[in-house]
């Protein structure tokens, strides 16, 4: 399993420039905000955790879809479909390594990220870990959509009506958690719990649908 | 002549990567030399003069940050002039100039940055504002740093060369935009009081060591833009080699 | 050991491709499928490593020490038209890869990778990115995944598209090592394969052109 | 001096970012000399070289 | 050429998921955003026509890596390297596909984002009539970022770092006449008639360029 | 009418892959490239194509009326590895969308989409998802492409791989067909076509093992 994680790091590494592009993407998205909303310090730094999560969903949405395709293509998902390894981890894992190429940087680069957007001490350190916490999360939901796309090779549509609607839950209870940490009155606590708990739940829940949906691929 | 290929062949002496490691070990030391009496030259003028009676003492981060923007900006119109030449004559020694000037722009960019918002925060009270000039050369940084990350991930080194100066030539439109910027959108940022048509507007008392001190940074950036040439040319010598022997070992174990 | 194939049939999409086809592979037997294009060869192959649902039928594996085993996937090796490696990666590490992932199965040595790129004729440039070769460089390389782990049923879809006259040898003579050492080989192909003594099977495809589920 | 942390911050900047170039140069020049030097050593020499020496 | 158009509307239907992901995506966006303004609806209504803006954008990137890399990946970009209609043309004829797969629904719908925005009736046809003529050109700078993924073995992430840059101009050019348009005092049409100018000039460079890119990077 | 090409040479990387290939074809002749795997068949025909660009020489055609085009991929087709179609497409919709895009080249007769759907042995099934299909019945459309658009170049690489025994047959059939009305073709290819009186190149693989620009 650890060979399948360093393969997907790599690969994701060859592809584009690794770590720092997770960072790159981000200050890019951040940079382009202020260009639209104007550079109003005081309305950045409170929009800024609702910006910092909605580039991290966009980061784990953009590749997620061939997250399987790609493996289907040149062949080598028949492999892993035929492997004794339960199945469901070599999609765990899978994930794992999409999420840590995509979404982990984002965690990192926070703080810095926070600074541009001019977010408190507290604001920053609140972004940051429900991102760490909530993040995968939507990588798990991403992996079903991704399954599904390649079990249904016409199913397009289905894929992203069946993938943003079910990361809003999460994207929402992250971002409350957030401004709750920063501004009360609402405690931090509870969203944040829901939070763990939304992730633990696709945590099992994905992989194991994406299972289902590979299974029964139709060919 | 030792070298035969045709590509070659139809440039000048330099053009030769064989002839351009022989000049480039002529002149370097002679370049380290101007650009450390250049410098010693302008940081004593810039410690020198004296304050401006508004901006106070903070006047002097100008000698830094000034040249340093000023090069930003011309690493990448280098970097795009190569591209010129990877794009129209398919040129080695271009591919390798624009590979070699991407990090050294990216080191100025972020000098000018961050000596720009250590002005900032005296002058203007805060260390970043999102206005049109800051953004632009936030945004160059950016693209050095895309640029870099582009060339790495490709690693056919001329095919490298050139996907990137396609997307450097797209890009050379922000250079425009940061230079003109302050005029096109009236921001916090001064406007040019050096580089304008009707001549300097600035006080000859700063103008003076701002000129040495840029005259300073720029052969800096020269000095060591022939020596990342000569580094990445020597890069891929060691990697022709490398392969080359590969090859002749594989094909006496297989006859 | 054998391998055991009763009554499958499979269905795709609404067709059924084959019926009734049935056979026994003892250790060291290889089993040639022939038949034109579309005449279901891959389907067979793929209900076989367990990749297709099947209709009807059962396939199973039972081992040197009688034990049986329905889920045949788990000690096949299957070449598929699609080689199965990434072209972002060097062979190498193509290789170890997969030498991690599919693991040993006990009863079998495996080689190493330089070795196996040797026994596919492309020693030395195990560096090079696997989408910088030529196709039937690539399609060896694929083949010599076959040789880094052990798995006593090979399967195997057009081995040889792509390949030279050499390389057609090469894995002929690739392929009978593996039988002499009591593995079993299931091989779709166009082209003779030149295997001593292989069993053959034709495919006729639509084994029924009757109407499906639904009349 | 007023603002000294300023100034003397953006001279130490630029100096650190410049002095950290002109090393990071220097050492990977060096590096790839060296390695033409194993190379050399290994006995794998210039195609320019090699000729020259056969003439 | 309208064939070509034909075909790349259908694939992006059967295969992407076309027309829906850019709304849902944007939905998503707009679902979070409040959470960081809070419920202050002057605020919120302030901001609309730049987080419309900014949701159009980052949809345009969804999917846009892929715009040659799919067609590499079959063999059909061989064959219209290959061919004499201008390659320009071509490429032109994909932006466009491309754009009315994932921006122009996203022009329809900005009226209902707009009003979930509490955007007023100016804004709403402003912001519409700004992101009908702005879009494109950013189809067009992403077509020049996809033809530089070609080069790469799998786009992501670094292609929309490569291109977000310098989408810029577009945006602030979009937003700023969107504003003129709702609060004077500055003039609507000089942004506007830039806007244009903008988007005629990407479309002139953007397929050039990617030409360029295209032409260098086959192998 | 004819195809002639002086003193190509190509680079893959960083290497020579080959240099000095000439060739010239005549209306009506055929020329097959044969050599081991890697040896660079496939990287002559891009050239040719102009899919790659070449390090020297020049290809040119010159048609029945002596005008000579420098950019020979517009006349010819190219047929590679891959099969250029869309596996959520139908067949037809792809073949459609093939003849569209491509046009015709004056001076020659194009058949209509079942037509060629016949031609390879295929007619029916064009309404089935190009996916859904065997390896060899992808392959025979992606030859039918081949007769929807006239040109009078054919650029082949291996375009018999994951043919049967008659796919085979029915190739050479079809490209002596086009021979005969005085196309000219280009093809790589491990196993014997069959065409008649075709001249052979044998290609040998890394013309020179020297470094290239850098050292
Ligand atoms: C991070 C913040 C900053 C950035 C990115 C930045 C960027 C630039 C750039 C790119 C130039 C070259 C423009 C040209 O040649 O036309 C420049 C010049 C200049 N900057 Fe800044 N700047 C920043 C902050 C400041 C601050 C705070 C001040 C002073 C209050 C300042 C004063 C100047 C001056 C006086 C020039 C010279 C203009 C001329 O004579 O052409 N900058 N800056
Ligand atoms: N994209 C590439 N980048 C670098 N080198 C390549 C690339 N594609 C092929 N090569 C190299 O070029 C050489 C010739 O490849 P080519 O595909 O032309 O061979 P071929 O004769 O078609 O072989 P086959 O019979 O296996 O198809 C091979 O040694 C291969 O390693
Ligand atoms: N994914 C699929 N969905 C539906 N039908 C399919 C699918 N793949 C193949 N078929 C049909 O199943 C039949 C058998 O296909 P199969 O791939 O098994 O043939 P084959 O014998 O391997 O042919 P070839 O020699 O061309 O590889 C064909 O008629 C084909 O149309
Ligand atoms: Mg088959
Ligand atoms: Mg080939």
């Amino acid at each position: 399993m650890m060979a399948l994680l360093l393969r997907d790091l790599k690969l994701s590494i060859r592809a584009g420039g690794g770590a720092l592009i997770g960072v790159l993407f981000f200050l890019t998205v951040v940079a382009v905000i202020p260009f639209g909303v104007g550079p109003d310090l005081a309305l950045l730094s409170r929009i800024g955790p609702a910006i910092v999560w909605i580039g991290a969903l966009l980061a784990a949405l953009l590749g997620l879809d061939r997250l399987f395709q790609a493996e289907r293509d040149d062949g080598s998902l028949d492999l892993m479909l035929m492997h004794e390894h339960p199945l469901v981890l070599t999609l765990l894992v899978k994930c794992l390594a999409h999420w840590i190429a995509t979404s982990l940087p984002l965690v990192i680069a926070s703080p810095l990220l926070g600074l541009f957007m001019n977010m408190s001490e507290t604001a920053i350190g609140a972004t940051m870990l429900t991102l760490l916490v909530g993040s995968p999360a939507i990588t798990f939901i991403g992996a079903v959509g991704a399954a599904v796309a390649v079990a249904l090779p016409r199913g397009g549509l289905l894929v992203s009506i069946l993938v943003l609607p079910l990361t809003i839950p999460v994207l929402i209870f992250g971002v409350s958690a957030t401004y709750a940490a920063v501004e009360g009155p609402s405690p931090f606590l509870p969203p944040f719990l829901i939070l763990i708990a939304l992730t633990l739940f696709f945590a099992v829940i994905g992989p194991a649908a994406a299972t289902l949906a590979l299974r029964n691929t139709t060919d | 002549m030792s070298e035969t290929s045709l590509a070659i062949t139809k440039f000048s002496d330099l053009a030769n990567p064989t002839r351009f490691l022989a000049l480039a070990a002529r002149i370097i030391p002679w370049m380290a030399g101007f650009t450390a009496l250049c410098f010693i030259v302008g940081l004593y003028l810039s410690f020198t003069t004296e304050g401006d009676y508004q901006q106070g003492e903070t006047v002097r981060i100008m000698y830094v940050h000034v040249p340093a923007a000023w090069l930003a900006m011309m690493g990448y119109t280098i970097m795009s002039l190569s591209a010129i030449g990877t794009l129209v004559w398919r040129h080695p020694l271009a591919d390798v100039s624009a590979k070699a000037a991407a990090p050294l722009g990216a080191a100025f960019t972020l000098i000018a940055l961050v000596t720009g918002s250590l002005w900032g925060k005296p002058m203007w009270g805060t260390w970043w504002v999102w206005d049109a000039r800051l953004t632009s050369v936030f945004i160059l940084f950016l693209m050095y740093l895309g640029l870099i990350a582009l060339n790495r991930a490709i690693d056919d080194p001329s095919k490298a060369a050139r996907v990137s100066a396609v997307l450097i030539l797209v890009g050379f439109v922000n250079i425009p935009i940061i230079k003109f910027s302050v005029e096109w959108w009236n921001t916090l940022h001064q406007s040019a009081s050096v580089l304008r048509l009707d001549g300097p507007a600035i006080d000859p008392e700063f103008l003076r060591p701002l000129l040495v001190m840029a005259v300073a940074f720029t052969a800096l950036f020269f000095t060591l833009h022939i020596m990342a040439m000569r580094n990445e040319i020597w890069r891929r010598r060691v990697t022709a080699q490398r392969r080359m022997a590969a090859r002749l070992a594989s094909r006496e174990g297989q006859p | 050991m054998y391998l055991e194939a009763a009554n499958l049939a499979a269905r795709r999409g609404e067709e059924l491709i084959f019926e009734g086809v049935s056979f026994r592979l003892e250790s060291g037997e290889a089993l040639v499928l022939t038949g034109k294009n579309g005449s279901g060869k891959s389907t067979l192959l793929r209900v076989v490593a367990g990749l297709l649902h099947r209709e009807r039928g059962s396939v199973s594996f039972t081992d040197s020490h009688g034990n049986t085993l329905r889920r045949v996937g788990e000690i096949s090796h299957y070449l598929g038209h699609r080689n199965a490696m990434k072209s972002e990666l060097t062979v190498a590490e193509n290789l170890d890869f997969w030498r991690c992932f599919l693991g040993d199965t006990q009863g079998g040595s495996t080689v190493s990778i330089d070795e196996a790129a040797e026994a596919v004729g492309l020693a030395g440039i195990t560096q090079l990115p696997f989408g910088y070769l030529s196709a039937g460089q690539q399609r060896r390389f694929a083949f010599a995944k076959l040789l880094i782990a052990y798995r006593p049923v090979w399967i195997l879809d057009e081995p040889t598209a792509a390949l030279d006259a050499s390389g057609d040898r090469l894995f002929a003579e690739l392929i009978e090592a593996h039988r002499r050492k009591g593995g079993i080989v299931l091989a779709a192909t166009h082209q003779p394969l030149g295997l001593e003594g292989a069993q053959e099977l034709r495919m006729a495809g639509f084994s029924h052109t009757g109407p499906g589920v639904w009349a | 001096m007023t603002h000294a942390f300023y100034v003397y911050g953006a001279y130490g900047f630029a100096a650190l970012v410049t002095i950290a170039a002109t090393l990071w140069t220097w050492a990977d020049g060096r590096a790839r000399r060296s390695e033409m030097a194993t190379l050399e050593a290994a006995g794998i020499r210039r195609r320019s070289v090699r000729t020259k020496d056969g003439e």
